[in-house]
């Protein structure tokens, strides 16, 4: 008999297993390969908090969700329509969490029924049980069983079954299937990869001999070449592409793996990824790179950027060109390592003692995050500033294919001018207009100078004379206005006036876009708008706002319920984009956030659209 | 360090060409107390410039925040005048990015043993090619009157009125402690002809040269250093055919331990004193040390040649 | 012939020398005996760049400037009407700061004009042309030679004599000089005391010889106990009143007197400074008593500050009751170390990577500076949370006298509860309304807790599970909403309600009434409020807000200026309390600052309020 | 350290009374990867801890951040996860003002020694009373795999995948080299009886003591020690009347070095290793020098004896 076909715009699978078992790999692979074969495609890990968390424990489910399309995926949805999962427990995680469909179909290894262990037995069946009072479809597979025809240890092959199981369901193109499956173990002997295919044979085996269904997500034919990677590759990748060649960094999730990339492509494209003893000497190397002629970058996360909070300053008061990429996570303090969050934004403005300006840029995308490096280097060394990046945990280790950057010489910095510095020019000859001024390299004959921290006048001479230090003030400041004259408005999705319009910044654009789509799909005059600068901010924004009779933030930090004990309109804190903009456009803004670990769901997202229509907001 | 030999980026042409004098060297008017040792250390560096004429433009005088860390303003190099305990990180990133540059740091003791320690013990063990010297005065100057790790136990300051609770830190013990070391010396404010050999061991010496200067502070630490600047016998003088041979000092201090500077564990154990003797010379230097620099020197490719391996790395990661 | 005799009821007075030449002994002489007479004093240390500039040197300026007055004195006043001089030069930077009343009468040591150095001769010239200009009543004093005939090196006695000089002028008690001449110099040998009390009888000789005129500033009648002290002795001493008795600290102009003094008290009073040997480790050190049952605190500056980053967001998400007091100085970096400026508050309120709410008060008295230690003891123990202290470098160095504090065995810490904790109870059990929840302390039998920085649950147990971590966040945030409840709204000085309303934070606070009691004088129709509390803020703002027409803030930080190039109302960067005022109250709260690294002067700001009103301002 | 003669604070009455067992001072289930050294580490702590029966809530550790700064969590003590890097100014604070507590401070290499580097050898310095731990497993390892400065020369890391550009730093050199330092011994995560021992003795001494446990990593750095933990042969234990003594260990390795602890000069020389062996056991120990803590621990007035001495402060500022 024929398998009934499902045919849908977009789909989304989730492998879960215990950390060790390798269901990451099993997604990037059935990932890969959808990209590859054309499907829009977003992928999420999901992280464990242990590096090795007992088995068989929910707080340890570790994997991957996958949203495929025919179209562009711009998230990673709302819940799973599929899922692979190797116990009940991790299966249970996901449950609780509420990531599953209500008809989600589940494939769910059954050894633990009949397992040695009576405690594993009864875990099963009140896992089961639990389950039951959703309308889950569960479908038992005995992985363990099968894979153990062709390994010793099950452990090492369920995944690539589980790889099989999907790819047939989804009928992926085999041939792609192997190639990606030897590009993945490439380091690995011939014996691995061969095992590992035929593991991926069995899947579609039992597949095609159990299963009743496909699942048909058609791809969109183009001719556009596309490249696939996560935001941490792509800041890399940016980075490089903008010329930049000296990253100094300190190890720290989720930015770490930014510097994994980079130490094995510095080695072919020449650059160095210097692991400093620590952020505040990371930070200190690159300002020192930068003074000698680079556009240095370091690379974090939240901890790592308190500790770089005083460097920063120094970097802004030299005005030696810094870029600083924050990946932002759980906070505050060490907070949720390996989750989401969007709460870095107020310190990475306003973290320096003193008045420190400096340019604020967030990717949304993970292609933002290759671009954003290019911007951010040419920013940094024509304004001598400062400027962060902000990406997040989300971008960080979500992958999703782009269209293919055409290299451009242009974004390359220049080699360091070694010529004369001009006669009588001085380091901090500051445009009186724009505060801009001339960079002096080391190396430059002529050029000799001392950049201090201290309050200095334009010949980079200490002063403490009040006009000096209120100039220096006065053209650091000016820059940002002449940058900000550059910015264009943000563009609004959706009709230019309405009810209610949606803000946003960095990596929930996607969500929210859906969120806001599917609002005005029930007739709501909802439209949504996503900042990229939020230092200085882009232009337009009162005008665009007087447009809406309401506009609220939708962010991943922190804000108080209206509705809480205590809490009133006045004594509110609100999410940090939300506080920002009323002050810059005095706009009643208000804000929906929600601070759970992971990216915002466009589901959640409509409801708090709704909720701000049925209850009136908060207003 | 000798930087010469490197020359990684073009277009230097137009620098230094004619013989530099010593005013060449000197930029504003030092603002340190008179008789601070400090002028006799800036004077010292001078000297060193000069001798080695070294091209202004291609020397780059990296400090903290302290009465020693004005220093990069009276010269006429470049300078970077940074944060408090952090000359060494700025430094290191000039240096590993620029190996065509020289590159000194000068720290405080404040600067350099309290705040700076990690960043200080790191760099002996980064073994970066360039010259640091700590100006230790046993105080806090620019702060007026702390205690620092190496102010002497008892010594009253501000904060430790009651005298300091602790035996003062030895630099010298703490470098030569650390793996990778490469180079540690000990001289004075007070014996300049002395100083001066010692920047000068310490800039031909390839790796990271750790000087220590005795450094007087008439206004807060008056008579620390006062029992080996009056009485000669108080002194004693590091000699060998491998440390530093400066006849002058050689001629005024009569104590000599012939020591050497190959050796280790003699090193840690003349550096730790004992006798209340202060000793000045060369206690260790090992040039077989890897150099951080070195190993991870930036390969120099055109943008093109860029753009090249970069769409060869976009190609695997193409869809 | 009897002297004229000047009637005043204030007067502004001050001392300038080469660093090293002991003006600032003479001027503290000088406001401690008017204080002690009754008169109402302030006063200012007026500081050098460097440890030791070159003598004769504008750059070098050093001195005090006192003013005293018949009621109470506020602030440091706008130009001083009395200087005693001791080289030209000095008086010279004074002159170009234009600190000097168009009539000052100026003492002024003529030396140099007869000097053996060519040069200090051209110098001296030169510069009485220059001063010549204004019209100023210059009276030359030889106290050089008249000094010599006491000591061997006038360099060390002009300025008591200088200081008799004044006491004549002034009429001040000379038993009072005597006493306090004893009492500064109780640590050096009697000759000394006398030598110096033969040269103050010189200065008085010499006015009594040479001066046509007297200055009456009548002190007020009072028997209420006053005393007086700098705000850094007031912080350290509203610290032992709070029980307070661990210090930790590095040293950082201009906070480190704080430990200077504490370091001299605790010695008597019991308690402990720890110089550590960072700013990261002493906050660390301080955190780690509290942990262990105190309310620690550290006292830092901007540089400080911002090492102390990290581990204020550690604080806040371990609640443990920290104190950290900020002696603001100039920034950004290491900026201006000696001068003042409120720049900071951004940097203390956001300053954390993720949300970490904290309480920021800001003393604007010296009298403030040790009540504030009093109060934020108590909400850092009650609430478990960070209360930042915001002070500068004009509080932490002027000198006022106050009531004498009624010390309170209440506001006194109590010794760390030892007893066993109640059975169930949790170290973060918090409670469901107000977020607060009771401190388990070592020591405390089954209280055993592992505290942490990554999200946990009330048991301190680590977790990742959304809700707990949405929860910890919620709870963290409460107590804020619950310490606002608990605040009145600020006083509003002048009417209730009025065209223009001057918003001012911390050491301003005399010199913006002053301005506004003199606006008011003109007939304009101003008010002030003055804001002690910025987080939470103070309730009832925008109702405050809503009775004026004009709103505007008065700071000492950077704003851009409006008809400046480029700077738009879209762009301009604003003071930072008024960006937290537009962001809270959504009013269009206008600035006004001024950033010359010394304290506001009344006449400046009386401008700034006069331009409000002839341009219309800035709306 | 040994904190029971101290009693600063009232009120402890109910605490522990009857005897107690490993399991009354195990908390939650250890979270690290089978294998893992920091397994044996916490057998080890909680056998000291039943040895000297010390009350559950008069003892505190503290950790900074990595898979063995987890530690705290699972002894039911009191503990304080702080910052990476940061333990050692947390448990100074701690027994500085609370002589009557016994403190630990755990920390992984990178913790200690990378960022934390600057806290550690001021504490050797400070010499407070407290046992550092320090776990090493030359790796990164909560971070997944990347080059600490323990890492040895050559072994290849996430961030360093031509291999680790420099020589392992030696943490007992570098502790040895600190002036004030007062104990310093070390042992492995596979010789648990000797490292039980080891903490015993670090227990005991007042002072500083830091202890440097050799662990693996089976995740990431699996064979760094094998050559030790399969061949006795590769190790040489230090043996002396004033060391430690621990017949287990004494049986199994058969190279013995005779060491007196007292001897700094040599301490040094035998940290040095030099021949590829790894050696075990207590390298140095001296009991005289000054602790911070003692120096400075706090008076102890009631709040009306307080304002007695307050009133007094402000009678001097009375006008
Ligand atoms: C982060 C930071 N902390 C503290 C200070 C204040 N500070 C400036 S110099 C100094 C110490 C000066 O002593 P030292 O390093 O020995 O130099 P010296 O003045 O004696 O030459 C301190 C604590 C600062 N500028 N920045
Ligand atoms: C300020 C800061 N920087 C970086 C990190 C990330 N981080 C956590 S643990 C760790 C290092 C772990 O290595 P180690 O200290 O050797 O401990 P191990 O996990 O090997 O026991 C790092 C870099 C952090 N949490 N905080
Ligand atoms: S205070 Fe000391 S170190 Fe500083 S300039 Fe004066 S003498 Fe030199
Ligand atoms: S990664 Fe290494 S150090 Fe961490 S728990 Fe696993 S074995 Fe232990
Ligand atoms: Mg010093
Ligand atoms: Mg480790």
């Amino acid at each position: 008999m024929e398998p009934e076909v499902l045919h849908c715009s977009e789909h989304t699978v989730e492998v879960v297993s215990d950390s060790g078992e390798g269901a990451q790999k099993c997604g990037q692979i059935f990932g890969s390969v959808s990209a590859k074969m054309g499907n829009g495609v977003w992928t999420v890990e999901i992280i464990p908090a242990e590096i090795q968390p007992p088995a068989r424990n929910a707080a340890g489910a570790s994997g991957n969700r996958i949203r495929i399309g025919t179209q562009t995926v711009t998230n990673w949805g709302d819940r799973a329509n599929v899922v692979v999962a190797f116990n009940e427990q991790v299966l249970l995680a996901r449950h609780r969490l509420e990531a599953l469909a209500e008809d989600a179909v589940i494939f769910l290894e059954d050894m633990w029924e009949k397992h040695e262990d009576e405690k594993v037995r009864a875990e099963w069946q009140a896992g089961l049980e639990e389950l039951s009072r959703a309308r889950y479809r569960i479908i038992r597979v005995p992985m363990e069983e099968i894979c153990l025809t062709v390994v010793d240890d099950a452990r090492k092959g369920k995944n690539m079954f589980a790889l099989g199981l999907l790819c047939a369901v989804y009928t992926r193109d085999m041939a792609k299937v192997k190639a990606q499956i030897v590009h993945q173990f490439r380091s690995k002997s011939d014996e691995v990869r061969e095992r590992n295919i035929q593991l991926v044979e069995l899947g579609v085996r039992w597949a095609e001999e159990h299963l009743p269904f496909r699942i048909q997500v058609p791809p969109t034919e183009s001719d556009r070449p596309m490249v696939v990677m996560n935001g941490n590759e792509a800041v890399g990748m940016g980075a490089m592409a903008a010329g930049m060649d000296y990253m100094a960094m300190y190890p720290i999730t989720p930015a770490t793996s930014v510097s994994h990339y980079l130490a094995e492509a510095f080695h072919k494209a020449g650059g160095v990824v210097h692991q400093a003893e620590d952020e505040i000497a990371a930070v200190g190397c690159a300002i020192g790179a930068s003074f000698a002629g680079k556009v240095a970058f370091t690379v974090t996360s939240g901890p790592g950027l308190a500790l770089k909070t005083e460097f920063i300053g120094l970097a802004t008061m030299t005005e030696t060109p810094l870029v600083v990429v924050d990946v932002q996570r759980g906070g505050p303090s060490t907070g949720l390592p390996t989750k989401v969050e969007q709460a870095d934004l107020l310190a990475a403005l306003f973290g320096q003692p003193g008045d420190a300006p400096k340019v604020i840029i967030a990717p949304a995308t993970i292609e933002e995050c290759f671009h954003s490096m290019i911007t951010a280097r040419r920013i940094a060394e024509a304004f001598r500033c400062v400027v962060m990046v902000l990406t997040d945990a989300n971008l960080a280790t979500g992958v999703q294919p782009f269209p293919r950057p055409k290299l451009d010489p242009r974004w390359q910095a220049r080699q360091p001018d070694q010529g004369p510095v001009p006669k009588d020019t001085r380091p901090y000859e500051w445009d009186a207009r724009s505060g801009l001024s001339r960079r002096f390299i080391p190396g430059q004959p002529e050029g000799m100078f001392v950049a201090t921290g201290l309050s200095h006048d334009e010949a980079s001479r200490v002063s403490y004379v009040a006009a000096t230090n209120a100039l220096g003030l006065k053209m650091r400041s000016r820059k940002m206005a002449v940058l900000s004259e550059t910015l264009k408005p943000p563009e609004v999705r959706g009709d230019r006036s309405g009810d209610l319009l949606v803000v946003g910044w960095g990596s929930t654009k996607g969500a929210i876009e859906e969120a806001v789509d599917r609002a005005r799909a029930k007739g709501l005059k909802v439209s949504s708008t996503h900042l990229t600068f939020l230092a200085p901010m882009q232009p337009g924004l009162k005008e665009i706002f007087s447009r809406f009779k309401k506009v609220m933030t939708v962010e991943i930090n922190h804000s108080d319920e209206l509705n809480d004990p205590f809490v009133t309109k006045e004594n509110r804190r609100l999410s940090q984009l939300c506080w920002l903009l009323r002050a810059h456009t005095l706009v009643d803004v208000d804000c929906w956030s929600r601070c759970f670990g992971e990216p915002l769901r466009p589901d959640h997202i409509f409801g708090g659209i709704e909720r701000m229509f049925t209850k009136g907001g908060q207003r | 360090m000798s930087g010469s030999q490197f020359s990684l980026l073009d277009g230097d042409v137009c620098g230094d060409e004619r013989h530099l004098t010593i005013e060449d060297y000197s930029s504003a008017v030092p603002r340190w107390c008179p008789g601070c040792g400090d002028h006799s250390a800036l004077g010292a560096m001078q000297r060193l410039l000069e001798s080695e004429q070294l091209k202004r433009e291609k020397t780059v005088f990296c400090s903290g925040i302290g009465c020693s860390s004005r220093f990069p303003h009276y010269l006429k190099t470049y300078g970077f005048h940074g944060l408090h305990g952090r000359a060494l990180p700025v430094a290191t990133g000039i240096k590993m990015t620029r190996p065509d540059l020289n590159v000194f740091a000068i720290m405080g003791d404040g600067d350099c043993c309290s705040i700076g320690l990690g960043h200080w013990l790191h760099a002996v063990r980064y073994n970066v090619d360039m010259v640091a010297m700590l100006l230790d005065n046993n105080i806090y100057g620019l702060t007026k009157n702390q205690t620092s790790p190496t102010t002497p136990q008892g010594h009253k300051s501000n904060t430790q009125q009651q005298g300091s609770y602790l035996p003062a830190l030895n630099p010298l013990s703490a470098t030569l402690g650390i793996t990778n070391c490469s180079f540690v010396a000990q001289t004075s404010d007070w014996t300049p002809a002395h100083l001066f050999q010692t920047l000068k061991a310490a800039f031909h010496h390839k790796g990271f040269s750790f000087v220590r200067v005795l450094q007087r502070c008439p206004h807060f630490t008056a008579g620390i250093y006062q029992d080996a600047v009056r009485h000669p016998d108080n002194v004693e003088l590091l000699t060998h055919s491998a440390g530093i041979c400066e006849p002058e000092a050689e001629g005024l201090y009569k104590n000599h331990i012939s020591h050497d500077p190959s050796d280790l564990h003699e090193a840690r154990r003349l550096a730790e004193g004992g006798n209340g003797k202060f000793r000045l010379g060369l206690f260790f230097r090992d040039e077989s040390r890897p150099r951080y620099n070195e190993t991870r020197a930036l390969p120099k490719y055109t943008a093109e040649e860029k753009i090249e391996i970069l769409n060869a790395e976009l190609d695997r990661y193409a869809v």
